[in-house]
């Protein structure tokens, strides 16, 4: 195990305001602040934490639908998200994005999308402007085992191997694309050996697991800030509720929902870390008290935050409005 | 008449044209197992079972080409492209392929494909899901275009699609799944390109579809207590387009406006003002008005969003202004 | 001043704008090492190297996706489709990612692409390689809409086009490419959004853009003999659309004839007829003509693609209505 | 060697005739009597006469543009593909297809398509009819090395594998897309190979060796026939002219093209057949003077068919015209 303790910790931190905030996000939503789709991260926590938890700060990030844990993993704050999700002129996008649809320049987070698979490309740009540019920078792109199915997975990573672009492709396979199980939408399941036939390296990680999620990505991170190419991560997890707020999720065995409950993230860092005394359970208590004030805080700011004013129906279209 | 909701009767139909037909299948993402995002083909796979019920990859283009490709083999396809939103990524297989092929295959070949979405705005879904884009597909000749606005005529309307021999892009808005209404018991089909007076009057014509017909025929209501009546015209299919049925009642009421969900620019508003010009130049009292989307992507925020799509005040004002 | 042929003048323009800005690339389908299908990009590798054009592979999507994410990253890609007709497949980047990111983002982004392609009929390529279908660019908010019609203003726009911090489609019609015309040493710019009357004239005007304002100056000239002397305006940019410079020429003629090589249906002149009827109620003379393709895909044999698309014949008979 | 001798023979002539064809089309094309794009298959013949040979005459193929030799293998009557290609009313598709669109259902062949690509979904979707169906069938579909790169490939490949669809996938690399050098195209030159990332079976073949194709390919077929779901085939080949009529091909090495004409598949064929003196040259001089003839009478047969009549423009759209 080679993650400072610091580290550790923080991962732990990271991954208990994620839960928390989807679960005031459950609350909000319930009272009609939050409207539209919204998708929860709650299971998965341990991939966006440890994974981006790999990169520097300016390291490029994009994602799905299911942006909100990956968006406060950069470091987005966690009042202005929630403003969003309330529609909020407060918000990260001034209210016009939503749940689906985060963005926060300062901290590398460039977009939450809603078309599946339409991260991939933006993402092989992104790449592109890195090495054009000659930055110090990789780029990471999140995506789920049903995107991997989407014709653009193809397009995406062939040219980035093309072109050997620092993109780290990381498909957080929850085994469902909405109701979907991976096994009727993919004729080959072992998502990470696709790599191969980009001619592009393969891994697989228990996505569960944040430590090794987060081991895994700083080697592949370290690999890929080389120059040596893209490469493709398969996370398995498991996502605990439904795929978005209206989904009561009775696809899935029960037995197999409780199987993954007991591979929970969050509690199964605390146990590590009790257990290698690298911290103690006030110390964990201390760090719940405090993500739970921050989501609570996050709450009120948002409420208490005015909706757009009309004119702003017809703002942030073009950069350039030509008079005519 | 007993009453059903807009999904059920879809789903009768299909029940019925299935039962009818063996070639009539289904394919599309996550309409087998858990019948459908909108619930419009609950029960289809445990009755017809998952050879006639198929739940796809997330795979768009390759679901409408599938499609188009077992309809070439002598089946009757009803592929389901969840919403049409997702449907823009199967642009070049409903256009260049679907849409195409008989002609430039000199009458070769008959495509008797139904291609169902979801679309429009109003849930707060964002500017990624509340596309009103059926200008594009009437645009486009080799492809009906159809829309229902209520439970009846979207039974009648899809019973008549899945008979078609030729391509139907059948569409169904969000917001309409819910709404109820008479369906009769017997078999009733709708015949294509036949318009429908939704209520009559004598004072404006109001050209409107889909969920825009709710807000027309709200906005009928409104003006009636002024004094104004307005004849409601329900296009129902874009495509054949029943211009006899808008011409005859603008001949009469000599005023006319057309409400649509898409955006304003070059949308169907300005196809029929553009014939109304021209065929009742010298008989219309006002400029035919057009009540459409604001001009920009659909925001999430829900203040901004009621103002980007048109209401029924909306119609009130724009009636006003061509009965001045 | 000198003459240059139109895809010259395209090749001048990126050349000078590629020397002035280094942040400016292009990649698309055969662009590099043969200098483009249609000679446009000719030269360019050479001079610029394989970083700075780049040859890509046939996945239209991931090339607008990818130019897109280029500009997130601080590029200012320039992208070609080769044809809009294969554009088609990258409707979901153009639509869904490209034209919104900005807006719904909140206007935390901006994207400085240029989407080139090729574009038209005419040359008997059938069906599939014919399409002009910038109506549904229009539609959709968030992305400029550029159709030279002369190596001029191919070259001022394009310029332009590439300076804009604003996603532009850049249209070039294949029939268009060989023409010649003066273009000037020295660096100019030709702003968007502002029509140009390419030949003046008091009896009717004719609105036209692209292969179209040739057809519409060929029957100028013909009327021209009859005694009817026509306002020829090309509109240049379709989004911004300048109305103003139509408005008050039409408002000069009281008549007015629209040009264009899409399908009529749903065209961009159904937009233009839909405003003048609208602000011109009372002073048109006659209902605005409309002139464009027959709404059937366009046929490979000779006579009937001659049929099928509009011609300068057309454009005189449409006046005569008109003017009767 | 397991292919019966008449077979050979007959392969011979089939070659033999498909070039004849193509040098026929050259000069027609050069007469101005063809126009639009037009794709030869000079070189590639041994694929498309190999593989179409192990095929029942009620299995499906579709191709892509360059379909001129697959028609004929398929038996398609020389005289109404010549006529096609003359844009006349005699041709299969009525001329309004062209080269890019020959269709022949009678024989089976289910249509040329424009779009790289475009074709695969519908071969998929062919399949599932005949699986659907319980037809005693398989599906050939014929595509380029540089269709692999795109993303219909991959969603085309999953879906045929997921549901075990009798379809053969047979990729014609000869090196080029166009222009682009498959090095550059595609990041995994080995195109077979990537049927593993579909858990699909993949094979290489000498696309140059008529009898080395028709072998593997008796084998494909029996397999796929027997219900063992879709395979790869790559036939590596070399197409002898360029991209299409008005291609130079000057970015290939004349070297590699000298080496590739020594492997020309039919005098290959010839050397095989009369050293295992399985025909003399006199019967191979025969074969040749009646393919020579019946492309000079396709060619006067389609000189002396009328062109359309103008009525047929609007014709072939649909099935169903609605008295609206
Ligand atoms: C192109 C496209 N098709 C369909 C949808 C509807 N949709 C939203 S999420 C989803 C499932 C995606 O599954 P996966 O990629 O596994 O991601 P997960 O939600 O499991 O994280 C679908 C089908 C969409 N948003 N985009
Ligand atoms: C989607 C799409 N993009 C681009 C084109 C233009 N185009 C026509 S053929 C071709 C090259 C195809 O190469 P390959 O698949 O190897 O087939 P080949 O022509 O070599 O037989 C291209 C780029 C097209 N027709 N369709
Ligand atoms: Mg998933
Ligand atoms: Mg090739």
């Amino acid at each position: 195990m080679t993650i400072p303790h610091a580290d550790q910790i923080r991962l732990y931190r990271d991954m208990a305001l994620a839960r928390r905030f989807e679960e005031g996000v459950a609350e909000a939503y319930a009272d009609s602040f939050i409207g539209g789709f919204t998708h929860l991260y709650t299971g998965q926590e341990a991939v966006a934490a440890g994974s981006i938890s790999a990169l520097n700060h300016d390291d490029y990030v994009n994602a799905t639908y299911r942006d909100h844990a990956h968006a406060l993993a950069r470091g987005a704050d966690p009042a202005r998200l929630m403003a969003e999700l309330y529609g909020r002129t407060t918000g990260v996008c001034k209210g016009k994005g939503g749940s689906m649809h985060f963005y926060d320049a300062e901290n590398y987070f460039l977009g939450g999308y809603g078309i599946v698979g339409g991260n991939l490309p933006l993402a092989a740009g992104l790449g592109l402007s890195v090495q054009m540019k000659d930055e110090d920078r990789v780029v990471m792109v999140f995506f789920g085992d049903g995107a991997s199915n989407n014709g653009v997975f193809h397009e995406s990573l062939n040219m980035a191997k093309l072109w050997n672009l620092p993109v780290i492709f990381l498909c957080e396979n929850n085994f469902y694309g909405i109701a979907t199980d991976v096994r009727i939408s993919s004729s080959f399941n072992e998502i990470y050996k696709k790599a191969q036939g980009y001619g592009m390296p393969g891994h697989v990680v228990n996505g569960m697991d944040v430590l090794e999620v987060r081991e895994l990505c700083d080697e592949v991170v370290r690999h890929v800030r080389q120059g040596a190419g893209p490469v493709l991560i398969e996370a398995r997890c498991y996502r605990f509720g439904g795929h978005s707020m209206t989904d009561p999720a009775r696809y899935r065995p029960r037995a197999e929902e409780e199987l993954w409950r007991k591979r929970d993230p969050i509690p199964r860092l605390a146990r590590h870390l009790l257990k290698r005394q690298i911290c103690d359970q006030a110390r964990l208590d201390a760090l719940q008290a405090e993500v739970n004030e921050t989501v609570e805080a996050a709450m009120r700011f948002a409420e208490e935050s005015p909706v757009p004013a009309p004119e702003a129906l017809y703002e942030d279209l073009y950069v350039e409005e030509p008079g005519a | 008449m007993p009453e059903q909701r807009f999904f059920e009767a879809l789903n009768h139909a299909m029940f019925e044209e299935m039962t009818r037909d063996e070639r009539v299948f289904l394919l599309g993402e996550d309409i087998g197992l858990v019948g459908g995002t909108f619930r419009v083909t609950e029960g289809l796979m445990a009755e017809f079972g998952a050879r006639r019920v198929r739940d796809t990859p997330i795979a768009e283009a390759t679901i409408v080409g599938l499609a188009t490709g077992a309809a070439q083999g002598g089946l009757r396809p009803i592929a389901e492209l969840m919403t049409l939103n997702f449907g823009i990524l199967a642009m070049d297989q409903l256009i260049n392929h679907l849409s195409k092929m008989r002609y430039m295959f000199g009458g070769a070949v008959s495509l008797p494909v139904v291609v169902r979405a979801a679309f429009g705005g109003g849930t707060q879904k964002g500017a990624q899901h509340s596309h009103s884009i059926e200008s594009w597909f009437v645009n486009v000749p080799g492809i009906r275009v159809v829309l229902p606005s209520t439970p009846y005529d979207a039974k009648g309307l899809l019973k008549t699609a899945i008979r078609s021999d030729d391509p139907v892009l059948f569409l169904e808005h969000e917001m309409l799944y819910a709404t109820r209404g008479e369906v009769p018991e017997e078999e009733y089909l709708i015949p294509f390109g036949q318009a429908e007076i939704k209520r009559p009057g004598r004072d404006v014509t109001i050209i409107s579809w889909s969920r825009m017909l709710l807000e027309s025929l709200d906005a009928a209501e409104k003006l009636s207590k002024e004094g104004i009546e307005a004849e409601v015209v329900d296009l129902r299919t874009l495509d054949p387009l029943d211009f006899e049925t808008v011409l005859a009642s603008a001949a009469r009421t000599r005023r006319a406006v057309v409400v649509e969900e898409g955006w304003r620019n070059v949308g169907v508003g300005a196809e029929i003002a553009a014939r109304l010009q021209e065929h009742l130049f010298y008989d219309l009292e006002a400029p035919v008005q057009r009540v459409a989307a604001a001009d920009v992507p659909t925001p999430y925020a829900k203040n901004l969003e009621r103002l980007a799509l048109p209401c029924a005040d909306q119609v009130v004002e724009a009636v006003l202004k061509a009965t001045l």
